[in-house]
């Protein structure tokens, strides 16, 4: 059972909001919308599901044009961002609903819904009316409707997104498990990209209705083929630094040279951007290594496991990351170390121009 | 929120009520269109007549222009007058109204009553109230010295129909406002508290424009009732002491029914039906604006 | 300058409480220092914003004292406190421009024309407002009104208490970071107390000197980020704060050694003999379980789980199941692999709350 | 924010002062007429109920009250049923001149009546309805099916359209949904926009007396009757005005929480 978007384009009042858009998602697969708000997430779940007509393109699932099929005949299944279920329905009733219309017999229809909620924890409430529950419970709720019609496409519209920080971590940790068995197609939308690295499966990077780039999930983590892949997938943002090769020699704003490092011996004269993640940079009082910038520290962010630094290097504010709680007071001066074989080396278009994927990143 | 999709195929769902209300306006307007440009020498033969009932209604000189013309600002003036005092009190009494609790179903019930009676018996409650011999209303002003006497005074008269409309209306004013007030969350309030605003200044820059919505519907739909107010005058005065209360709808149903005028009532027809579309319009526009700025 | 003081505050909002579920604020007992930024961590339902509402001055709570500094302030309405609140959506007065919206607070108290927009120039650069302070507030962005709705309360001179109630709920998530180091600054740069609600932890965590981690409607521990981290006093905090959260295994405990799953740890402090309690559980962060090629505790490696810039495995000690670090290297999922607890960051709970051992 | 006692006392002030005419009619339809006559009192002297069994006993009165309700309520039926699809159709969909249609329904509603009397009169004589129950039913949806149409649109509003695909998902057709799903969740805003179809039908006077004259005669019609032929029988005008109020005041307590998104149209 695959599903195909081939060359979907969609307008919204005149402008081309999705553009040009080409995916082949393999049965039984996780696959992450990732990108920030707008990029154009949702609009692509829409039209995947066949609630609004994609202007350009077709769909085809399993080989079969589905474009001008009606939602109703489609086997999909959807869950929203707000938790959508039917406020005059009990929680049974809700779960039940696909197999209800599909005409589903009375007893088969109780033990998929009974299963349904054993695994998502609502066995107690299946007579309660969603406006009784809490966000959580009624979220899974939505999930056990979409679980139980055993749809061959599966969208998952940020569903946690508006539920608590702890209550999301554990949901997280669920989903993929749920419908892992169902062999359906999974498509979950997401702006986080640690949620994409906890979900795994693959990933595609979106950015104003473009796919920038598909592929397995910490593949498109550590070798991203464009500089947009590498911003969408990088949370805190990806710190940047325009750089130009002349004769040999790599300067960075005219003055400042950085030497010969290897990493970049076999680029061509030009204009590049080096880039690299949080993780990549270490920060300490004096320089360790080629590529070190110092600066001031402006804020410390303390995430329980995690401390991220942000420094003012003078060309731009970076990021640094910090395992465990170290709050570094700001106006301290400091120096960001950059391990350049986590560095990524794009061109001025921002396609990717590293001859070998940089080492050590790879796991 | 996801944007509405296009879907000619809707047409289907409002067909229903294009016929019905089809049928009970395009009809009787294009009988109206026809007699305000036809005249009749009677025994139902009728010819051309151009604009001529249009140009005589509109000219102040002849005496229909001049009597629709009389109608026409005793109407404004009526309206006017009601919509200042009705909208200022409706506004003032939804602020005093209890917030929380069992007050609020039975306050609510109670202002709602007038509205729930049927014009021509709130006529005849005010024809028995403003009676000084058996009315509370009438014995109580004549009994403070007043010679108020609705039959006989035209100024009388005109001020009972303005009080039976603000007896009878303000409660919609009140409802409205209630519910734009009800709609503010919390956190305005305790905000402004903080701020140390005083009671006027959260009134001035909370509560008025967050009413600012509700108060345009308000005003429509008050403006528009005493626009075309029919029932009261007609049962309590009856349009007189001579044409005190002759609002537009008891002058036009004296003409249409009463002289069987066919030419001039449909010209004074129309006008009076462009009127009121010209201040749908604006309304309609407005609220539509309002609406899409969606302020919270 | 006032301290905030929470006297055996308790609030329920049914009758007299009867038993312990029916408070929707246990009893705390707490001083608030000035010029320290708290938190009022926990989930949905935790009691936190009753708190809020408390030292707002919107809830009355059904027992106990509230002090600023040393005056009795329980019963005083919210204008008297000298306290300013930012509110989950932003709340700003439509009509009026940014200037106009920040002075606000100043006219009602009929300070002159010049004070009031010095203060106001000021906040507003402390905001990065001043290029907005013509325009009407109602067409800025989420994050830009909340920033006026803080101004509103900075511009006080008389403010002593910021109270925060989840401020960054309706903000762009690409713009949460730039709100929250403003926060941050703005609080370096004025000496007030401020009392920050959310269910966040890395909010909490990046703006509070201090955390309150509420749970059920208990505070149950309030701490430095860096305590709630490295020495959790209950296993709620434990689980809530770090993500993942801590590792909990039943064990026996005897002086220096533990025995889980019928394998024994070293512990770095010495304890009595608990090996007879059940409720007994040995706490550790999966940053301080690492597997080694030396000597450790064999575990199956059940999941592995590769967040970029760190990999976790989902191991099983026995049966009990354990998140560890892992190299990057590392891929097999199924065999055994050893692993190690650092002693030094190994807690033991007794029912649920942290027993201090005696150093070694 | 309010300031203490005074506005709630001057609140109870207004309610009673509104009460007053209501409380004034309902003493005159207990009194006599001579009693009536013999002067001011603030109670009714020696209540009696003889006008209420006169109007129930009388034929004329009983037919009168039973024409208007069942035109009110035909008509109340008619234009919630027509407008319940117009409404999803409007809050739905962008078609092709909705924008105008939507006002067009604005400007029959707010049309004047008397604008309408003489046609209708002519219209309804022409083809044969003149004095039946339903000239009056379809005159009064002229105002009727645009009020429905336009309350029912906000409430139809008050559902999330996510609903409607999700139901669609799940694979209802439109019509099970629609009355499976939809009908139960607008249920209420079906109930208000009948009750104020049922009102705004109930006291309209002006049209239901023009296009009626003895055998669909209406309660106001044969109310302005009893003005001139019996010389002022106030207690019976008394009592006929208090009967009609009963239906109004009964249902009011039940949609009590939507008046005013009724009376704004569905706007509020």
């Amino acid at each position: 059972m695959t599903f195909v978007l081939d060359h979907i384009g969609f307008d919204v009042g005149g402008v081309r909001v999705i553009d040009d858009v080409c995916l082949t998602f393999q049965p039984a697969s996780l696959n992450v919308l990732l990108g920030p708000t707008l990029a154009g997430k949702t609009t692509i779940m829409r039209l995947m599901a066949g609630l609004d007509q994609p202007a350009t393109g077709s769909l085809l699932h399993d080989g079969q044009d589905v474009t001008g099929t009606p939602v109703r005949k489609r086997s999909v299944a959807m869950v929203y961002q707000q938790f959508i279920n039917y406020p005059s329905l009990t929680v049974y009733a809700n779960i039940a609903s696909p197999l209800r219309v599909a005409g589903v017999a009375k007893s088969e229809i109780d033990t998929r819904v009974r299963e349904a909620a054993r695994v998502l924890r609502l066995d107690n409430l299946l007579q309660r009316m969603p406006g009784q529950l809490s966000g959580g419970q009624q979220q899974r709720t939505a999930i056990a409707r979409a679980l139980v019609k055993r749809a061959g496409l599966v969208l998952l519209d940020e569903p946690l997104a508006n539920l608590d920080y702890k209550l999301r971590e554990e949901l997280r940790e669920e989903l993929p498990r749920i419908f892992s068995h169902t062999g359906a197609i999974l498509i979950y939308a997401t702006t986080e990209p640690s949620e994409a690295l906890l979900l795994a499966g693959s990933t595609v990077t979106l950015s104003q209705g473009r796919v920038t780039q598909f592929g397995p999930t910490s593949k498109v983590y550590r070798d991203p083929a464009n500089i947009d892949a590498a911003r969408v997938f990088s949370d805190p943002p990806l710190n940047e630094l325009p750089i130009a090769k002349q004769n040999e020699r790599i300067m960075v704003q005219q003055d400042r040279s950085l030497g010969r490092p290897n990493a970049f011996s076999h680029l061509p004269d030009g204009t590049y951007r080096l880039a690299f993640r949080a993780d990549a940079a270490s920060i300490g009082p004096a320089a360790t290594g080629e590529l070190n910038f110092s600066g001031t520290v402006l804020v410390t962010e303390i995430s329980g496991s995690e401390s991220f630094i942000h420094v003012d290097v003078g060309i731009g504010t970076w990021v640094c990351l910090v395992s465990g709680v170290h709050d570094w007071a700001p106006g301290q001066t400091a120096t960001v170390n950059i391990d350049p074989t986590r560095v990524f080396i794009f061109d001025s278009s921002g396609q990717r121009v590293q001859a070998n994927v940089v080492q050590g990143a790879e796991a | 929120m996801i944007d509405k999709p296009v879907n000619n195929r809707a047409w289907f769902f409002v067909l229903p009520v294009l016929g019905v209300v089809l049928f009970s306006s395009i009809i009787p307007v294009m009988t109206v269109v026809n007699y305000s440009v036809q005249d009749t020498m009677g025994a139902n033969s009728f010819f051309w007549n151009g604009d001529q009932w249009f140009r005589d209604l509109l000219n102040p000189a002849t005496t229909i222009g001049a009597r629709f013309n009389d109608a026409l600002f005793r109407t404004l003036g009526f309206s006017l007058a009601c919509l200042l005092i009705e909208v200022p009190l409706g506004i003032a009494l939804a602020l005093c109204a209890p917030r929380k609790g069992w007050a609020v179903g039975i306050s609510l019930v109670i202002i709602a009553l007038p509205m729930l009676i049927p014009w021509n018996v709130v006529g005849t409650i005010w024809q028995i109230f403003t009676r000084e011999d058996i009315g509370l209303f009438g014995a109580a002003l004549v009994g403070i010295g007043l010679h108020y006497n609705v039959t006989q005074e035209p100024i009388s008269a005109w001020m009972t129909i303005v009080v039976i409309d603000v007896w009878h209306w303000t409660p919609l004013v009140i409802l409205l406002s209630y519910a734009g007030l009800r709609a503010i969350p919390d956190a305005y309030y305790q905000a402004a508290r903080i701020d140390g605003a005083s009671r006027w200044a959260v009134f001035f820059n909370i509560e008025l424009p967050k009413l600012q919505k509700v108060l345009v519907i308000a005003v429509l739909l008050r403006f528009m009732q005493t626009f075309m107010i029919y029932t009261e005058p007609f049962v309590v005065t009856g349009g007189g002491p001579g044409s005190a209360t002759t609002f537009l709808s008891i002058d036009l149903d004296k003409i249409a029914l009463g002289q069987v005028d066919l030419g001039n009532a449909a010209a004074m027809s129309l006008v009076y039906y462009l009127i009121t579309l010209t201040v749908c319009w604006i309304f309609f526009t407005i609220m539509t604006q309002l609406e899409r700025r969606g302020d919270v | 300058m006032t301290s905030i003081t929470l006297d055996r505050i308790a609030h329920s909002y049914g009758g007299k409480p009867r038993l312990e579920s029916d408070y929707q604020l246990k009893p705390i007992q707490h001083v608030w220092e000035q010029g320290f930024a708290y938190a009022l961590l926990g989930p949905s339902g935790c009691g936190k914003t009753t708190l809020l509402n408390i030292i707002s001055g919107l809830v009355i709570p059904s027992e106990g004292r509230l002090l600023f500094g040393d005056k009795d302030v329980t019963h005083l309405p919210t204008e008297q406190r000298n306290i300013a609140q930012v509110f989950q959506f932003p709340v700003i007065y439509d009509t009026m421009t940014v200037a106009e919206n920040l002075a606000f607070p100043l006219k009602n108290r009929r300070l002159a024309k010049p004070v009031i927009d010095r203060r106001v120039a000021e906040i507003a650069k402390m905001l990065d407002l001043t290029a907005d302070l013509n325009r009407r507030a109602r067409g800025l962005t989420a994050d830009a009104k909340q920033k006026i709705s803080l101004g509103r309360g900075l511009v006080r001179s008389d403010v002593s208490a910021v109270l925060f109630d989840e401020p960054l709920t309706v903000i762009d998530p690409a713009l949460k970071w730039e709100l929250r180091s403003k926060l941050k600054s703005v609080h370096r740069a004025l000496d007030l107390l401020m009392i920050y609600v959310t269910h966040d932890q890395t909010e909490a965590l990046t703006f509070a000197d201090k955390v309150v981690v509420m749970n059920d409607g208990r505070a149950v521990q309030i701490g430095a980020p860096a305590d709630l981290f490295y020495r959790p006093e209950h296993t709620f905090v434990g689980y809530f704060i770090g993500s993942p959260g801590m590792n909990f295994m039943p064990a026996g405990v005897k002086g220096n050694r533990a025995e889980v799953a019928g394998f024994e740890v070293r512990l770095g402090e010495i304890y009595g003999d608990l090996s007879s309690d059940q409720s007994v559980q040995l706490g550790v962060r999966p940053e301080f379980v690492s597997v080694t090629s030396g000597p450790g505790l064999p575990a199956q490696v059940r999941r592995v789980v590769d967040l970029g810039r760190k990999r976790l495995a989902h191991v099983l000690l026995g049966n009990h199941p354990l998140v560890v670090r892992i190299p990057r290297e590392m891929e097999g999922v199924g065999d055994v692999v050893n692993i190690s607890i650092d002693p030094a960051n190994t807690h033991v709970y007794v029912a649920d709350v942290r027993v201090q051992g005696r150093a070694p | 924010m309010r300031n203490g006692a005074l506005p709630k006392i001057l609140f109870v002030f207004y309610l009673v002062v509104l009460m007053l005419p209501i409380y004034w009619l309902i003493k005159m339809s207990l009194q006599s007429n001579t009693d009536i006559m013999s002067g001011l009192t603030l109670f009714p002297r020696n209540p009696t109920f003889e006008k209420y069994l006169e109007i129930f006993n009388d034929p004329t009165w009983v037919h009168a009250f039973g024409v208007s309700l069942s035109y009110v309520a035909i008509n109340t039926v008619i234009s919630v049923a027509v407008a319940l699809p117009a409404a999803y159709a409007f809050n739905r969909y962008y078609f092709i001149g909705d924008k105008h249609l939507f006002f067009w329904l604005l400007t029959n509603l707010m049309a004047p009546a008397a604008v309408f009397a003489m046609p209708f009169f002519q219209l309804y004589y022409a083809i044969g309805l003149f004095d039946s129950i339903w000239a009056v039913v379809l005159a009064h949806c002229l105002f009727n099916v645009p009020l429905a149409v336009w309350i029912l649109e906000g409430f139809v509003g008050g559902v999330p359209r996510e609903i409607d695909e999700t139901a669609a998902i799940d694979g209802y057709t439109f019509p099970s949904f629609f009355i499976r799903i939809f009908l139960p969740l607008i249920a209420n805003g079906i109930g208000v926009t009948a009750f104020f179809c049922f009102m705004f039908s109930w006291v309209e006077q002006l049209l239901a007396t023009t296009l009626t004259s003895t055998h669909a005669l209406p309660f106001a019609a044969v109310m302005t009757r009893a003005y001139s032929v019996s010389g002022m029988d106030w207690s019976l005008l008394a009592a006929a005005g208090v009967l009609t109020m009963i239906p109004g005041a009964f249902v009011i307590w039940f949609v009590r929480n939507h008046i005013a998104k009724g009376f704004a149209l569905g706007r509020v």
